[in-house]
């Protein structure tokens, strides 16, 4: 007989504010699990079947607790996903009362791994870990270019990572010989910015730094490219649509050349194009948060395989032993301290002739920056 | 309006402190503590919107005033949880009489009543994300220790007879002032202030008590928010979401009475959860349903869920509609 | 010309009208009286199709009104002035009159327009207030100035009197007269008992739901009943 | 008990009262009549506190009140009716009265009590539990005047309750204003229906284009041609004088 | 801090996207004025127009300001729609009620787009979408002032049916005296859903002026309803002259807060000066008293 499937809460907010990035999310989780079970399921529990227990987020962490305790009486191995760092907050606080293993594929919140919740493991790089790199690449590839810029103007959501990166790098670029020229926080969503616009052409910047999410960053760049805005160069930080490829497809124009330090999929990792090319089949998106989660799903079903049991003591040790190579991400192969994954890292990005492409670090990349874009 | 107004409190809250013994399942428990929350801030806004028909947009203003004070003292100061949320409720109010104050001094009713108080909620909600002492955009987490002098607990049916305290509070308090002298002016109030005035009643000051009891109410349900999720941040504790959800439920159960706030949030999250039963592969379509239901409530149950099962109970001729209804 | 005829209706529970039968005739003034609260505005509000009637019928120039939508019987020139006004506050007097004719004799409302301020000449001096900050008597007026402005064909004047100054009360009955005698019927609902019986050719009583007397004024006027229950004699 | 000085409103351009003075002395039922539009009813809520007057004093019982709010007259034992009804129509009646039985009752039982008492009084009792909102006018009028005595006040402003009654029931009431009076509540009143101002008031003033045009008995007033002339018409004055011939 | 130009250029930006807040209020006004409720829906039949004016543009290759036509006229017809089958009859007349079924309708409008057309966000590209008109040191857009021509427009055309026609005048008196309104042969139900409709083809037309340069997904609406809601009471419930103003006073408020305080804090701006009026003169700028 067919041995019992193992279930996996995938928790993802596909209505709501955050809708376009949960439902990103979702494809990648449920790939991942057609994927494992079409190979055979897993192997150390007689081919097991993985099953999803899919939870909507509702873009709130009320709605997240209360899937997590759904999941939970559903019985779930472990569960993946949350995106936003509030929800995954809540969400694996309210896992850790199960001492459920809960892997965050997103949430920036560094608060989320030093709470010293057994649970909670995340895999992608963290707002430190981000803006460190941000930072480093952007020191690297302006010494690269003969330091063309000087003067920066910074454009964020006034959120959480926004907020933040925006604080740091304040801090953090001056040591490197840079001028702030400006910080100019946005709200999302925002109506308009011209002002925004007017404000850059008046201090005529080197560089912009936008980190904003999707649709303030299609307005920003058409705002700009309207007023006639024309830095050096865009160098945007976790943005939202920088990395898009819609955004890059819709207006081609005003995409070319934007850099973005972002979560990204390794582009040398052939699987990448084989799965983005079934997610464009399938008429859907493909966005980081799709290999990402790819990637956290294949890891908890590699801890499972190890572990040899859905048992969640066992999984959270074999988690957090793993050392999982086969992920879709630059990043190595996985080692958490503290939860964390050590190795995670973001990329910088650059839009070039309308596809985006990988700059930086050289391990992984498959182009070479162009920097400045304009003299 | 007679002392046998305290009965069914009494059952429905007998029932809710039983609901432990009888099910075990967190699923159910959470949904109930969560629900009782809501609660909480649907009966402050019933107490001043419902009786006293000055209803708000903002009673976020209240409720994010609670949970960032408490949070402030725990995070910050590292107070003790129950003086936090002592003194946390007191702010709440001292924040409802002030924005009362404003508004009801300078003679504002009605919707312009309702989008000032969503102004004042927006002002704070801005403020809290843009300062550094509440955290910022990060918000602010509490530190997870689990004990009753920090007001955290593991089991689920704890947290749920403290919010139920809370609640129990909250409908013996109103029951008292539907049947009180206070409780009268504020309904005439409601009714007609040029009236009231005119048989003595100090308008501003009715209207002041209200806010100010409403918005402790409400600030309660920020506190234990606070408690329960140990995250917050400007828009949860300020946003828009938790305005309209202090307002729906009173509407739905039944504006102005007692029992209507719990009624209500049971019932709009009752439907909600249902409706998640419905949701399939696409995104959406369980919300969608929801509104519809909701539409559909309003327009079999007008006058609540209370009102339509009085209905029921005395129904024996088809209603006539009068002139003005009609209209 | 109007035909009632074991009207029924009321309020939910409560039934206040429990067949009713009156008849206006064409160029007649017919007083409708009866004490408070025993069902004369409800009349008028089922007769102008705001109150749905639940049995009988109502007959209006052959055409059956019964269960008609307001705007059917206002078209049919059944024009019913109600008690407590109900003019529009936050428009001007002049925009309360021009509504008047909303559905009805549009086409001469220019020339209307200048009878009633001739009628009222009150009513011209303050063309342009707001007619919610009038005083109760002007009010009034504007009230029957807005149904003159439909050109009835029979007018329902339900306590027009109401809150007049003794001289305008007066004024007000000559011009019911005068109305009626430009050939205009008019059902009139008074408490104005003395006054309204003597300009009126028949009246009704209605008590506890029913017509409990009928006939010409005179008689009415006369009976001895009448005079212990209603006018206080 | 109450004087009036000098009272002038200004609404925008429109002066609605020019300079009017009236005076109520204790225990006596006064009327104020006039034309429609004369300013009666905002003088009315001029001495209730409702609008600031432009210029003028309003004293009640020696003391200078016209900076004092409505609510606070109220409690001093000054209370209105409303001409154009105000109930509280979501509630009942008994309800309704009990807000103003509220004023000097602090407790819940008292005050319902008293309310029932006043409703009794003014020929409410068998409607305590009807919605106000299905009250016909005149029973709306009852209600305005219960209210208002619900408060135990020593002065009531009562503007035009009669209004809408037909003459038995403006006799059956005349009788229950006179025993109000004969408690110790001074009167003042707006009213067009004249036999009712006849019957009741010791002393008639009259209001016309917001100034005081005359003063005096009720005969007297009645006579006085320039009543005739913008209040009462011929008609009326006639009918006046007949009664009154037919009294004597 | 700024120079001149700076300034003057961002009350002129202030004074155009003022005028689309304005158009947006419009119609919330007008339903707010008669209807006497805060229609929760107004901004989810915004997206709803927004994706209309995308899906003929996308699909029928019509062009935004072409749309307005066929747009206003669709629109319309389901706000006459939805007001006359749906709101009227569930919400029994009571002001309560119908602020419950708005917001019922806009969780199943943006969740029904949502299902429909997914989340994510979707722009128009046509070919003037980046013209502009130099006018000195000023860029001004061409869209932008496009938008700001069509809402003075509309103002005036709402402006005087309301002043001028019986239509407008049925709604006015609807809004204060519904009996009184039924006794002069004014259909009550049909005046409040031609109020809606109203209401409705202004955001087509709305959405028609917005967006050649913004973009649309299930919950863009959002982002206009609050400040379309200040709008209105700044203005004035009811007044359309005081939308207009109440928009343009509000984008150049916006604008300049923007500027000196930066885009995020700026917002809070709008929110003082609403409060600061509104404390000071209670019936907004434009409104006469209760
Ligand atoms: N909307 C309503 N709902 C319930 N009952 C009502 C309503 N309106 C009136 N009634 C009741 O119907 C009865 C008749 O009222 P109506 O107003 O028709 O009397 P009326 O003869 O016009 O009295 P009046 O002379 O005072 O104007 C009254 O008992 C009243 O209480
Ligand atoms: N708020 C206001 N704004 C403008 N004018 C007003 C206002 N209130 C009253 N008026 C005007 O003041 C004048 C006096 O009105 P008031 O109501 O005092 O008259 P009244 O003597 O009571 O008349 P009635 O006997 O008809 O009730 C009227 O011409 C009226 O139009
Ligand atoms: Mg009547
Ligand atoms: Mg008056």
């Amino acid at each position: 007989a067919e041995p019992p499937a193992v279930k996996v809460g995938i928790l993802q907010p596909v209505t709501g504010a955050l809708a376009m990035d949960g439902e990103f999310g979702r494809t990648g989780a449920e790939l991942a699990i057609a994927d494992i079970n079409a190979a055979g399921g897993i192997k150390a529990l007689g081919g097991a079947k993985i099953e999803m227990v899919f939870g909507d987020a509702r873009s709130n962490p009320e709605a997240g607790v209360q899937e997590v305790e759904r999941m939970q009486s559903e019985g779930v191995a472990a569960i993946v996903g949350g995106f936003a760092s509030p929800i995954c907050l809540a969400a694996t606080q309210a896992a850790a009362r199960y001492d459920l293993p809960y892997i965050v594929d997103v949430g920036v919140s560094d608060q989320i791994i030093q709470r010293g919740l057994k649970n909670t493991f995340r895999f992608a790089p963290g707002f430190a870990i981000c803006t460190q790199a941000a930072i480093q690449n952007l020191v690297r590839i302006n010494e690269a270019a003969g330091k063309p810029a000087k003067t920066i103007a910074l454009v964020h959501e006034d959120g959480l990572f926004g907020s933040g990166l925006a604080k740091l790098m304040q801090t953090e670029l001056p040591k490197h010989g840079f001028e702030i020229a400006e910080t100019i926080a946005i709200p999302t969503p925002s109506r308009d910015l011209s002002n925004v616009a007017l404000r850059l052409r008046s201090l005529n910047p080197d560089l912009v730094i936008p980190s904003t999410y999707y649709g303030e960053t299609v307005l920003l760049a058409r705002t700009m490219q309207q007023q006639r805005v024309r830095p050096k160069a865009v160098y945007a930080v976790l943005n939202g649509a920088a990395s898009n490829m819609r955004f890059v497809k819709e207006f081609p124009e005003a995409a070319e050349n934007i850099m973005d330090v972002n979560h990204w999929q390794d582009p040398r990792n052939p699987k990448n194009a084989e799965l983005q090319k079934r997610v464009v089949d399938a008429g859907k998106q493909w966005n980081y948060n799709t290999p990402l989660n790819y990637s956290c799903v294949m890891l908890l079903a590699d801890a499972i395989e190890r572990a040899g049991s859905a048992d969640r003591a066992k999984l959270i040790d074999s988690i957090a032993a793993s050392t999982y190579d086969k992920h879709l991400m630059p990043y190595g192969p996985t080692k958490f301290v503290g939860g964390q994954n050590q190795g995670a890292a973001p990329v910088s990005t650059q839009v070039q002739k309308a596809t985006i492409r990988v700059v930086y670090p050289e391990a992984f990349s498959d182009a070479k920056p162009i920097f400045p874009v304009r003299g | 309006m007679t002392r046998r107004g305290y009965l069914p409190i009494l059952l429905v809250l007998a029932v809710l402190a039983l609901l432990p013994f009888a099910v075990t399942s967190n699923v159910v428990l959470n949904f109930v503590v969560f629900v009782l929350i809501i609660t909480l801030a649907a009966q402050g806004w019933n107490l001043l919107g419902g009786v006293g028909g000055q209803s708000s947009f903002g009673h976020a203003a209240f409720f994010g005033t609670g949970a960032y004070v408490s949070a402030i003292l725990q995070v910050r100061f590292g107070i003790n949880a129950w003086v936090a949320t002592a003194v946390a409720v007191a702010a709440g109010a001292a924040v409802g009489w002030i924005i009362g104050f404003l508004s009801f001094r300078a003679g504002l009713r009605g919707s312009y009543f309702a989008l000032v108080t969503l102004a004042f909620a927006e002002v704070l909600r801005i403020l809290a994300n843009a300062a550094g002492f509440t955290g910022g955009a990060a918000g602010l987490l509490m530190k997870l220790d689990v004990g009753f002098w920090n007001m955290q607990f593991t089991s689920r049916a704890a947290f749920l007879w403290l919010a139920l305290g809370f609640v129990a509070v909250g409908l013996i308090v109103s029951q008292m002032i539907a049947n009180s002298r206070f409780g009268a002016q504020l309904v005439a109030v409601r009714e007609n202030e040029e009236a009231a005035r005119a048989l003595g009643v100090d308008v501003l000051s009715v209207k002041l008590k209200a806010i100010t009891v409403s918005a402790a109410l409400t600030a309660v349900a920020g506190c234990l928010y606070l408690q329960y999720f140990l995250y917050i941040d400007a828009n949860i504790a300020y946003g828009l979401w938790i305005s309209v959800e202090a307002l729906l439920a009173p509407m739905v159960g039944g504006r102005g009475l007692v029992l209507g706030p719990i009624i209500g949030a049971f019932t709009l999250h009752g439907l909600g959860e249902a409706s998640k039963l419905l949701a399939g592969r696409v995104p959406g379509i369980d919300l969608a349903a929801y509104g519809a239901v909701l539409i559909l409530v309003v327009a079999f149950a007008p006058g609540g869920v209370l009102g339509l099962l009085r209905k029921l109970r005395f129904r024996s001729q088809p209603v006539a509609k009068t002139a003005e209804e009609t209209a | 010309m109007l035909e009632i005829s074991g009207l029924r209706a009321g309020y939910g529970e409560v039934e206040v009208l429990r067949g009713i039968d009156i008849a206006v005739h064409s160029g007649e003034i017919v007083a409708v009286l009866g004490s408070n609260g025993v069902g004369k505005t409800t009349l008028n509000h089922v007769l102008s199709g705001v109150l749905t009637p639940r049995a009988g019928s109502i007959t209006f120039e052959g055409r059956s009104l019964m269960g008609a939508a307001s705007t059917a019987i206002v078209e049919a020139g059944l024009i019913h002035v109600p008690e407590g006004r109900k003019i529009f506050p936050n428009m001007n007097v002049r925009e309360n009159l021009e509504l008047g004719s909303y559905r009805r004799a549009k086409n001469n409302r220019a020339r209307n327009l200048e009878r009633v301020f001739e009628t009222f000449p009150r009513l011209r001096e303050r063309m342009g207030q707001a007619a919610g900050t009038l005083s109760g008597g002007e009010q009034q007026m504007v009230a029957i100035g807005r149904g003159m402005m439909a050109e009835p064909r029979l007018l329902i004047l339900d306590e027009p009197s109401l809150g007049l100054s003794p001289l305008l009360v007066e004024e007000m009955f000559t011009l019911i007269r005068k109305l009626n005698a430009d050939g205009m019927p008019i059902m009139l609902v008074e408490q104005n008992v003395v006054q309204s019986l003597e300009i009126a050719q028949r009246a009704y009583i209605i008590e506890n739901g029913i017509v409990t007397m009928a006939g010409t004024a005179e008689s009415i006027a006369s009976d001895p009943e009448l005079k212990r229950a209603y006018l206080g004699l | 008990m109450l004087e009036v000085k000098d009272i002038t409103m200004r609404f925008g351009g429109l002066t609605a009262v020019g300079g009017a003075s009236l005076k109520v002395d204790k225990g006596r039922i006064v009327g104020l009549i006039g034309p429609n539009g004369a300013g009666k009813t905002t003088l009315f809520a001029i001495i209730a506190g409702f609008l600031d007057p432009t210029a003028g004093r309003v004293i009640f019982e020696g003391s200078d009140i016209t900076p004092l709010p409505a609510h606070e007259r109220a409690k001093l034992g000054i209370a209105r009716t409303f001409q154009i009804v105000q109930p509280f129509a979501g509630l009942d009646v008994r309800e309704n009265i009990a807000v103003g039985a509220y004023l000097r009752h602090a407790r819940a039982a008292e005050a319902h009590a008293k309310a029932e008492a006043v409703a009794r009084r003014v020929g409410l009792g068998g409607d305590l539990d009807k919605q106000a909102s299905s009250l016909t006018v005149a029973g709306r009028k009852r209600l305005e005047l219960a209210r208002a005595l619900a408060t135990e006040p020593k002065l009531l402003l009562l503007d035009e309750v009669l209004a809408g009654l037909n003459p038995s029931e403006i006799r059956d009431i005349v009788p229950v204003i006179r025993a109000i009076r004969d408690e110790g509540v001074t009167i003042l009143m707006i009213e067009h229906v004249m036999q009712a101002v006849m019957n009741l008031c010791d002393e008639v003033y009259v209001l016309a284009q917001g100034k005081m045009i005359a003063q005096g008995t009720p005969r007297e007033v009645c006579v006085d041609p320039h009543v005739v002339e913008a209040y009462l018409g011929k008609g009326a004055a006639d009918r006046l004088r007949a009664e009154e011939a037919s009294h004597a | 801090m700024y120079s001149l130009p700076i300034v003057a250029e961002a009350m002129l930006n202030g004074l155009l996207t003022g005028a689309v807040y304005a158009l947006i209020a419009l119609g919330l006004t007008l339903v707010y004025g008669v209807l006497h409720i805060i229609n929760f829906a107004h901004g989810a039949f915004l997206t709803c127009a927004m994706f209309a004016v995308w899906l003929a543009n996308t699909f029928l290759g019509l062009d935004p300001y072409l749309a307005i036509l066929p747009l206003t006229l669709i629109f319309f017809a389901i706000g006459y729609a939805v007001q006359r089958f749906v709101i009227g009859p569930a919400s029994h007349g009571d002001d309560g009620n119908i602020l419950l079924i708005t917001l019922g309708l806009s969780i199943v409008i943006e969740n029904a787009l949502l299902a429909g057309f997914r989340s994510d966000t979707r722009s128009l590209m046509t070919d003037y979408s980046f013209n502009v008109f130099e006018v000195g040191p000023l860029l001004i857009s061409q869209a932008r002032l496009f938008g700001f021509l069509g809402a003075v427009v509309v103002t005036g055309l709402l402006w005087l049916l309301l002043a001028a026609t019986d239509t407008g005048k049925a709604i006015r008196a609807v809004a204060k005296e519904k009996l009184g309104a039924r006794l002069v042969g004014i259909n009550v139900s049909h005046v409040f859903a031609v109020t809606f409709g109203i209401g409705c083809a202004t955001l087509a037309i709305a959405a028609c002026l917005l967006m050649p340069t913004f973009y649309v997904n299930p919950r863009v609406g959002g982002a206009f309803v609050l400040v379309a809601f200040t709008i209105v009471v700044l203005g004035g419930m009811g007044s359309i002259t005081g939308a207009l103003i109440g928009g343009l006073f509000i984008g150049v408020v916006e604008s300049l807060c923007g500027l000196f305080l930066g885009e995020s804090l700026g917002q809070i701006g709008i929110f003082i000066i609403f409060i600061l009026v509104l404390l000071f003169r209670p019936t907004g700028l434009f409104g006469a008293r209760a």
